[in-house]
């Protein structure tokens, strides 16, 4: 019998995956993040804890989600069989409801009752604002400026939700901005407030904790899959922006024998400021709080990034993807805005679905792959969330 | 102590309070903020801060971020960390306060190689928390910071750690801020100092008048910190008014020498 | 053993519902009817069907739909429990597509390819451009010039889907008259387009047709609320437009020992031209090709109607609701526009879910019953879809 | 026949070919068409169609629609419906065309019963099938449609139900439209005559021509109806041109006569 090798068991306790992750943080926040950890690991063995969550995951926010066979979709692509995890029905249009309802849950039992957020898409604004309704907390949403007017509907929705949306006009006036700013409250007001991040970055816990509520994406994959199509997807692809949808998906098969792609953000070109490919084409440092794959210069600035999508227009990305990556168990691929916005209409036409910009790169990337394989390959996308968003700056106002 | 130790040690076992000041390489740009750190030296600061600026300096409030912007888009780069700090080596303790992954890009050894051989007396990476610290970079001895919210126990632990000076944060929040939590830090400065005394407590983040600095030094302050509160002089008064308000500091400071 | 009587079995096989319905239609599209009442009595019974529609249903659209808890709105209220049945998860956003993937499966098994639809709040009309492009289906919607106004988003989505989206100038510029026009395109294309329609008007066999696709929703509710709650709801509560989501909902609940409330649009007041409220302030009469209840002056001119909402300014309602308010198993009430909009507003802040203008109707009305009500009643609330569509008209551009 | 036979009847009796003309009351004014009521007449048009606006004419085509609009904002009502009826009976045979809200609305009986004192001859509602066609109203002897998709067996019922005249359709769509359905039509033509004669067979939904006329009486139609085109023919060239159009229509029809 062959040794049992296992991708599981990160990250250590320090919060690392191989050497990436950690707690590059300012010590301000060093109780914040011990309580958390402490906290989180008290919470995940405690039944009315899972109990709320899953109450809240099925009624509040629609799971499960279902896996829709894309019969135009797969004839287009002329090879494998392409199938959409529908991540875009749930409550608010995205995957970010997984994790705000889990975190928010948590801010709960730690009596915490303000939740400051940051958001790029404003998807993950919208799923803080929704929380935020639901528990009764008050909620400030630090959002870039350009980000502002690019995702106008979302930043409606959560004013109507009664968020604070805080514009920041700093840097690039875009999520990595919005992440500062939201630290720098978080470190003023750490004893009231939770800080709800978006994605699987930050400092430990975040990372984790953000993977394991994303997690019911993948753990619904392999149970539901199996059950209608007698055997796991061949090829598994989600895209990567901070990576939470990606992790989500990943981490409950990183032990399967299943084929696992991340689709980045591959912008207008390879140079640096072209695009938001951390992965493929960055390079590791420091940022927000974890070692991990970025875009900076040679010094190491952190350099504005682009992507046509707000959601994926983030320079960094969650350390257990440089993990993932490093260990050769994910492949890492950009997809160009072009190919994504062409991705966005045509499964728009052939499908009724409109997906968003960010969820449109993963679906290019499976379309890319299905042309290769054959037809009785299976691959299974997550449609991380609906394009409605993205209606204005498709289409132009 | 041997003739390496640097000056603001010495004056720490001779019981003189300390002054270190803060100043952005390359605010408003690399010329005039070379002159300020001469200034700086010249009203009497013990310790000069060089802040290095990075893109993203999440721990530093308003007045130091635009500084930053400012330099960055000055187009501030480490030679000039380097020729500043050994200039200023030769009449006070250059230290470098900057993010991470400055050094981390630059490669480690080569960072601290460097900053030795341009007389850099400390380092402060505020997003280098004492357990994720990389053992090379202690060649350039570190400060690291506890802050109000620290537990006793780990705030023995950061001093244990800290080989320049104990960095105490004033407050919960980014630099520049303005409100003392007293009891607190009192409490946390006695304690500190308790288990570790070779080594200058240094009070920062907030210290925005003499009655600041009077009051850190009355709950057992070895040092104060001073960064904001200059940027903003200058920006108001010029250089004059930075120096004044440094040599102010520093007769606070002479008021409570001797007394520790 | 008391003798079991039944509102089920309507209508009669010449469409009418007591005295409502019935095919009041020119006789160019008396064949189409004739072959649609035929078509559907053979697929009612073909399991292929059934198989093909459960698919979509749960795959594509995302059902079975929740029934949530309204905990604060519960409190707010401070009487009976408050749940809402979670139409808005489904794709597209509101209950329509139950409706449109039914009728597009059957204009399929009819070899017709090309879709007609009217739309109003461009709900209908973006789930008929979603089958559209499901189907590979030609899909021209007609839609107001008003309605394209305020309900821009919609448009958009539309179009991206591939549906060619006519504008209609005429009358009112808004629901009916873009029915008209649909109507006449029909009259026109009858031999190779299916019309679409979006509710339950129209001549026989629509209201039928679309009532019992959306009768999954009540049937949905039949079963799932027993099996979490011990047995069903005292009240169900759902707004009512044309009222298919209505129907659709109370429908497998006629014969039950449930109290059924519509809420109408009662706009700005009960005087005709101010409200769209058919059944509670208009009077009988022909609409759309059927005999029910209507807006309309003295003389039998349909009278352009008044809603905050696009999708319930309509002038007509379903002969089955006529049927219904006649025989006194549902009670309709109007609600105004103000209560609406305030009612939008707080279930937004104080759920986290941004209702459609059409549905919080509904609420506000299930909230006045809750009030007068003890904390052991349960009201059971559609949620016919989220209000994202609604953000623009609600907050000013 | 009787001294209450309708005079078109007793012209189709006569094998006599028929020519209707519609025209909307109201439209462009209660006056002027009042006065082209009289113009149709004068042109020799054996029945004339009065159009009463219906807010939602979904059978009408643009034209109609537009001139119904028209009216609707003229303030037409129910008054002048009899009033005109009234006069045209004195010379012609008039028919009402509207559609089935408007007597249900009115009260069906009050509605037979005023439309028989002013004279009216007939009815056309196009959204009433007969099959929901409320008996009452039969006391004003309805015009049924056949449309060129309507199934032969349907087609007959659909003659046995109407009492006035059979109305046939040439083509799917509202009214105005132009293209004939030739064969499908000839063959439907013949095959309600076979089955019902008594009546005259008008033919409409896209006369615009007298070629279309000759065709249609060529097909074995008993008379013609236009109305879109007279509208437009107003348009373009006011009364004087509807005036025309009819006469050449009505030799058209003389043309024919006697052969059925
Ligand atoms: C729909 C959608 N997909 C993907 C992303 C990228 O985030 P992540 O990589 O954390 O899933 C976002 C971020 O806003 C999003 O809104
Ligand atoms: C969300 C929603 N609810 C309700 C309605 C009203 O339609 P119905 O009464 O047919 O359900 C509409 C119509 O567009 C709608 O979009």
């Amino acid at each position: 019998m062959e040794t049992i090798k296992t991708l599981k068991n990160v990250p250590d306790q320090h919060g690392f995956f191989g050497k990436f992750g950690g707690q590059y943080a300012p010590e301000i926040l060093k109780p914040a993040l011990d309580e958390l950890v402490e906290a989180y690991s008290r919470l995940r063995q405690n039944q009315e804890f899972h109990d709320e969550l899953y109450r809240l995951n099925s009624t509040y926010s629609g799971r499960p989600t279902p896996i829709y066979f894309a019969n135009r979709l797969t004839g287009h692509a002329g090879g494998a069989q392409i199938y959409l995890k529908r991540e875009d029905l749930l409550h608010g249009g995205a995957h970010k409801i997984n994790n705000a309802i889990g975190q928010a849950l948590i801010a709960k039992y730690l009596g915490k009752n303000r939740l400051i957020a940051e958001t790029g898409a404003g998807q993950h604004g919208t799923a803080t604002a929704m929380v935020g309704a639901l528990f009764g907390m008050e909620t400030v949403i630090y959002m870039g400026t350009k980000d502002i007017e690019r995702q106008l509907p979302n930043v409606k929705r959560m004013k109507l939700m009664g968020a604070d949306v805080v514009p920041v006009n700093k840097g690039s006036k875009t999520l990595k901005d919005a992440v500062n700013e939201a630290m720098r409250d978080w470190v003023t007001n750490v004893e009231t407030s939770h800080y709800l991040i978006g994605s699987v970055v930050g400092p430990h816990p975040f990372p984790m904790i953000v993977r394991d509520f994303q997690s019911v994406i993948g753990e619904e994959i392999k149970l539901e899959f199996p059950e209608k199509y007698g055997k796991l997807p061949d090829i598994v692809v989600a895209c990567v922006g901070g990576g939470s949808n990606a992790a989500g998906t990943f981490y409950p098969l990183v032990d399967e024998n299943v084929d696992l792609y991340g689709a980045e953000a591959g912008g207008i070109g390879e140079s640096a400021g072209n695009n938001s490919a951390s992965l493929s084409l960055g390079s590791s440092g420091i940022i927000h709080g974890a070692y991990t794959y970025m875009i900076q210069n040679r010094e190491g600035h952190i350099i504005p990034t682009h992507s046509v999508s707000a959601g994926l227009d983030y320079p960094g990305v969650g350390p257990e993807h440089a993990f993932w990556k490093e260990c050769g168990r994910v492949k890492y691929l950009p997809v160009s805005d072009e190919e994504a916005l062409e991705t966005f209409k045509l499964v728009s036409k052939l499908e009724g679905i409109i997906p968003a910009l960010e969820s449109a790169h993963a679906i290019s990337l499976a379309l890319k792959l299905a042309k290769e394989k054959s037809k009785d390959t299976r691959i299974v996308v997550t449609l991380s969330g609906r394009g409605d968003k993205d209606l204005d700056s498709v289409l132009g106002m | 102590m041997d003739a390496t130790t640097p000056k603001f040690k010495r004056k720490h076992s001779n019981g003189e309070k300390l002054v270190a000041a803060y100043w952005v390489l390359g605010y408003p740009s690399v010329k005039e903020s070379m002159s300020i750190f001469r200034t700086l030296n010249e009203a009497g600061a013990d310790i000069i801060e060089i802040g290095y600026p990075y893109s993203d300096p999440v721990a530093d409030g308003e007045t130091i971020q635009d500084a930053i912007q400012k330099a960055l888009t000055e187009g501030v780069h480490l030679d000039q960390l380097w020729k500043v700090s050994s200039t200023i080596a030769n009449y006070s303790d250059p230290f470098v306060m900057t993010y991470g992954n400055i050094p981390f890009q630059f490669g480690l050894e080569a960072f601290v190689e460097k900053a030795k051989q341009s007389g850099i007396a400390g380092a402060i990476f505020p997003d280098l928390l004492p357990e994720v610290y990389p053992n090379v970079l202690k060649g350039i001895p570190p400060a690291f910071l506890i802050s109000p919210n620290t537990s006793l126990e780990r705030a023995e632990f950061i001093a244990q750690q800290s080989q320049s000076f104990i960095y105490l944060i004033t407050r919960l929040g980014t630099t520049g801020g303005r409100n003392f939590q007293d009891k607190r830090l009192e409490k946390l400065i006695h304690s500190i100092k308790s288990k570790r005394n070779d080594i200058p407590l240094m009070v920062g983040f907030g210290i925005s008048s003499q009655s600041q600095a009077i009051q850190a030094f009355e709950q057992g302050a070895d040092g104060i910190i001073v960064g904001s509160e200059l940027i903003k002089k200058y920006q108001t008064g010029g250089k004059s008014q930075v120096l004044e308000f440094v040599s102010e500091l520093k007769e606070v400071a002479a008021q409570f020498s001797g007394n520790s």
